[in-house]
């Protein structure tokens, strides 16, 4: 398998006539691409807004962040979403490196999600620093919740694919080829070297914790082997809703970068052969079953380490545990990547369950601690939601416009993909 | 509780119905008991066969005090 | 063998279930446990939901009954065990269900009731499940207590 | 501007006596006493020690709430903006004292305070939390070493600035998490990580997991007919009405309760204050939880000594590891005063 990754660098986002791409500016032709959105029905309304790295600019509530990608041969990306459910493992992918599609959407009433383009916010969250156009999608009267999300999650599809395929003929500032062999050589490539796997784990409890892969709800997978070429190519993408700072957007996915930490190190420091996707669930029947299952994977590949990423906190703290201590108990070393919640003055223990074979852990920050988000210029979205969202509480949004918040309430600050720098200390 | 006051240099049997429970919070000496809200007793029997199981829980007990271990010990049977 | 299910829940959505009260959910997580010390077993992980204790009022337990008695299902035990140390540290700041804006509580509502859509449904419970909180669906007991 | 800072020392350390004189009770002296002149030098013109309190060991061992009242009372007097509490090195009771006073001046008075101690100290595991204790050596040939970092923390509390690290103040940590931005993104320190594992190399874990540390077991009872046997209980079981309000969870203390004469721990004396499992059984006869009943019986045929005539009870729900390990420390210090040679604890 070869995946060619052309990359063309966005630094700037403007509206005119038609979508191209000059000089690493991105016009987009607003009219069209709103049209595009709006063919479905259960939009009333579709509104299109442009957020630059330091706009004085909120965008609440948002839902998911998509990077615009597409093939180079026009073809479809985000396999069982935007294009049919072909398998995407090859080929040649056009990425708008830089620009990102933020949809916002307030499918229930407790919803969060905020994005900061300047200020003391900005610097928890990836996406301060992309150039986002922003959909704010409105539903028609009565739309059920579960039609709600799966419309706002498709819409952010079909603009990101519809942003890279308007631009996909200009040449790239950067081509990226990435090969994963099949498995018989991977496994005896790099003799000497020790050989890893990566857990994907995945948020999939139910209505806006959910998670697709290959549009089939991870709820109802066995675990399975996917190559990081499907991973780029929008194989992964989310569904999930709650949670902000550490849901991880179909934008984490397409960039996992555990994924990339993992292949600059194959084949000088580890042999990395698999990556084994497995959920989240709520049954404890189904919790027990993904963990043998992932773990026996991990032991058919031969693997010495398994690096495991967690999504969200609680629930599948549950799920982490059991990951690791399976996989310690069948020889496997481990190293977890999770984030916190030890209460706003750090003092509260920070994981719901704990095993002593979780030797080496990284932390993605303490999602309790408290932030002053001071007021924007504009703010795109919905900005009444920031007194019912998870992270804040009831008179949150202060008159002056200043929000406070636990940083929980902002997209992507304690990614558990280990996308920020975010961490926690004993003191 | 336990640890502390074994620390303290008592040998110290922990009774109780909820052996990992007990392994987690460090106790050495370790007797399992019928039911969390009646660790020595039975209300399905009469009062006199109540005692007796209870009697024989304690006796059991204190053979676990007057044991010499290595570490972490449960008494079963 | 007849496997025997039991629904603990304060959401509406759930006012069908033998176990339905409207009380907060640290004391659904109580009724649960003393039902796990009677000898019954977790069907579903006690902390769904990527909520904080005082985040949101309701919770929905499924617990089986034992077929034989005697015994605790220790793994059960640990897990809600560990579940109501969390909901201690929140002591104060739990939510019963009714003091919220209507409107976001039916949110609550209604994300609860998906969130536990799966399980009742590994345990054909599902038509436990109404699809709103006005919406008083013919229920059947299935093969709940 | 100068800061006022009071000090708080023991009986020893204020040169009034040993041992002997450890029930001293709280008294104030204006300015700098003992190693109070090795503080006052390090926090030169910027903060002046403007009294010092002194309280013997024993007195405020044996009467903590009163004599924390009692110095915290003497503290306010001197409206000083901060509080430095010894350093205590290995002196358990010194360091608890410490450890007290800073609660409680942090609770009543609300300054910042700091300490010092041996990280072994039992005042340390206690009140951590509560109040910044910089590391010592285990005894006073650390006084030169630890006075200068005491200093420049009290002075920088008093600056209101937020201090450093545990290891940049040489503190020992408070156990809360904090918040930092680290140089690599999460993914490349976890790769890191897993490829040092892997080799063998050392490596750091950010979060580190709660531990449960254990002790090594007593030596077996080597004559139970002449062991006098303690019974103690996390299963709550109280004189009926609960004289002692003790909580049915998260429990802030335990009783103690006379049996001496006691054969049966009947329905009409004795229930259980455990919010944690069903009550029933327990208020119906409470030697299902403390088998009182049957060890009168084996004491009068001689199975062993003597049965103590008291027991310990408490409430093992949700009551922080902490607390219950001060409870155990307590208990098993009575115990040992009492002559007892095993002890019997059940649990629900």
């Amino acid at each position: 398998m070869k995946l060619e990754l052309h990359r063309l660098k966005v630094n700037a986002l403007a509206w005119g006539e038609r979508t191209s791409l000059v000089g690493g500016r991105l016009t987009i032709d607003g009219e069209a691409l709103r049209s595009l959105l709006a063919e479905d029905s259960r939009f009333r309304s579709v509104a299109l807004d442009l957020a630059l790295p330091g706009d004085k600019v909120r965008l609440i509530p948002v839902k998911d962040v998509v990077e615009p990608r597409c093939r180079l041969d026009g073809g479809p990306l985000f396999p069982g979403f935007v294009g049919d459910v072909e398998t995407v493992d090859e080929g040649e992918t056009v990425v708008l490196e830089g620009a990102a599609v933020v949809t916002c959407g307030a499918i229930v009433g407790f919803q969060e999600g905020i994005i900061d383009m300047t200020g003391p916010g900005a610097e928890y969250t990836p996406f301060s620093k992309t150039c986002n156009l922003v959909v704010s999608l409105e539903p028609v009267e009565g739309l059920e919740k579960h039609d709600y999300e799966a419309a706002c999650r498709l819409a952010g599809f079909r603009a990101a694919h519809y942003l890279a395929n308007a631009v996909r003929g200009v040449a790239a500032d950067s081509v990226e080829t990435v090969v994963w062999p099949p498995l018989s050589e991977a496994l005896s490539a790099h003799p000497g070297l020790p050989r890893v796997a990566y857990l994907y784990m995945l948020q999939s409890q139910g209505l806006l914790h959910d998670t697709y892969l290959y549009g089939v709800d991870v709820k109802r997978i066995l675990p399975t082997l996917v190559s990081p070429t499907e991973v780029m190519n929008g194989a992964i993408v989310s569904g999930n809703c709650v949670s902000a700072c550490d849901k991880n957007s179909t934008y984490a996915h397409q960039n996992n970068p555990v994924i990339a930490a993992l292949l600059r190190r194959h084949g000088r420091e580890i042999n990395f052969v698999g990556c084994i996707v497995t959920n989240e669930n709520v049954t404890l029947a189904d919790k027990k079953r993904s963990s043998g299952q992932a773990v026996k994977l991990a032991r058919m590949l031969g693997v010495e380490g398994l690096l495991i990423s967690e999504e969200g906190f609680g629930n599948p703290d549950a799920d982490l545990i059991m990951n690791c201590h399976r996989a310690e108990a069948a020889g496997i070393r481990t190293v977890l990547i999770t984030d916190e919640f030890a209460g706003s003055d750090g003092a509260s223990q920070s994981l719901a369950d704990a095993t002593a074979e979780a030797t080496a852990v990284v932390s993605a920050g303490n999602a309790n601690a408290r932030i002053v988000l001071p007021p924007m210029e504009r703010v795109i979205g919905f900005p009444r939601e920031a007194n019912v969202i998870a992270g804040g509480f009831e008179g949150s949004l202060r008159d002056d416009g200043s929000i406070e918040v636990e940083i929980q309430a902002i997209t992507g600050a304690t990614n558990e993909l280990g996308l920020g720098r975010l961490s926690a200390v004993t003191v | 509780m336990v640890k502390e006051i074994e620390r303290a240099g008592f040998p110290v049997v922990h009774m109780c119905t909820i052996i990992p429970i007990s392994q987690t919070v460090g106790a050495n000496r370790i007797v399992p008991t019928i039911a969390i809200p009646h660790p020595f007793g039975d209300p399905t029997r009469t009062p006199g066969e109540e005692k007796a199981l209870r009697r024989a829980l304690v006796e059991k007990g204190l053979k676990a005090l007057e044991t010499d271990i290595d570490g972490q010990t449960v008494f079963n049977g | 063998m007849v496997r025997v299910f039991c629904v603990f829940s304060n959401n509406p959505r759930l006012a069908g279930s033998k176990q339905y009260r409207p009380v907060s959910s640290q004391e659904i997580l109580l009724a649960v446990r003393d039902e796990i010390h009677r000898g019954s077993s977790l069907v579903n992980h006690p902390l769904y939901g990527n909520f904080r204790p005082h985040q949101q009022p309701y919770r929905t337990l499924v617990v089986e009954k034992p077929s034989s008695p005697g015994g605790v299902d220790v793994p059960s035990l640990t897990l809600i065990e560990k579940a109501l140390a969390l909901y201690r540290s929140y002591e104060g700041r739990i939510m019963t269900p009714g003091i919220l804006d209507p409107s976001v509580e039916a949110d609550y509502a209604y994300v609860d009731g998906e969130l536990v859509r799966e399980t009742l449904r590994h345990c054909h419970l599902e038509e436990l499940l109404s699809e709103g909180e006005d919406d008083q669906k013919s229920r059947s007991g299935g093969h709940e207590e | 501007m100068t800061y006022r800072v009071v000090h708080y020392i023991n009986q020893f350390f204020a040169g009034i006596g040993g041992e002997e004189e450890a029930g001293q009770r709280p008294l104030l002296k204006e300015g700098v006493v003992g190693p109070g002149q090795a503080l006052a030098a390090a926090f030169g013109d910027e903060a002046q020690i403007v009294a010092t309190v002194i309280c013997g060991d024993g007195y405020f061992a044996e009467n903590m709430d009163r004599a924390a009242a009692e110095v915290v009372d003497l503290i306010a007097s001197c409206r000083p903006d901060a509080v430095v509490a010894g350093p205590a090195f290995n002196a358990g009771r010194y360091g608890t004292a410490c450890g007290a006073v800073c609660q409680a001046v942090k609770e009543n008075l609300g300054l910042p305070t700091v300490t010092a101690m041996y990280p072994e100290n039992p005042g340390v595991d206690l009140y951590r939390s509560e109040t910044y204790i910089v590391e010592t050596t285990d005894s006073a040939r650390g006084l030169r070493k630890a006075v200068p970092t005491m200093a420049s923390l009290a002075l920088k509390l008093l600056r209101g600035e937020t201090p450093g690290l545990p290891s940049e103040e040489g503190t020992l940590p408070q156990g809360r998490r904090r918040n930092l931005f680290r140089d690599a993104c999460g993914a490349e320190r976890a790769a890191d990580m897993l490829v040092r594992k892997l080799r063998g190399e050392p490596f750091e874990t950010e979060y580190p997991m709660p531990v449960f540390d254990r002790v090594p077991p007593a030596g077996a009872l080597k004559n139970l007919k002449e062991a006098t046997i303690a019974l103690v209980t996390s299963g709550g079981i109280v004189p009926k009405g609960n004289p002692d309000h003790i909580e049915a969870s998260s429990a802030s203390r335990y009783g103690e309760y006379d049996i001496s004469g006691v054969d049966d721990l009947t329905a009409a004396g004795y229930g259980t204050a455990h919010g944690g499992y069903d009550p029933t059984y327990a208020d119906g006869d409470a030697d299902r939880v403390l088998p009182v009943d049957v060890l009168r019986e084996m004491e009068r045929e001689g199975r062993f000594a003597k049965l103590h005539d008291f027991f310990y009870s408490t409430v093992g729900n949700g009551t922080p590891v902490a607390l219950a390990a001060r409870f155990g420390r307590e208990i098993a210090e009575k115990l040992r005063n009492a002559g007892v040679d095993a002890v019997i604890l059940t649990s629900t």
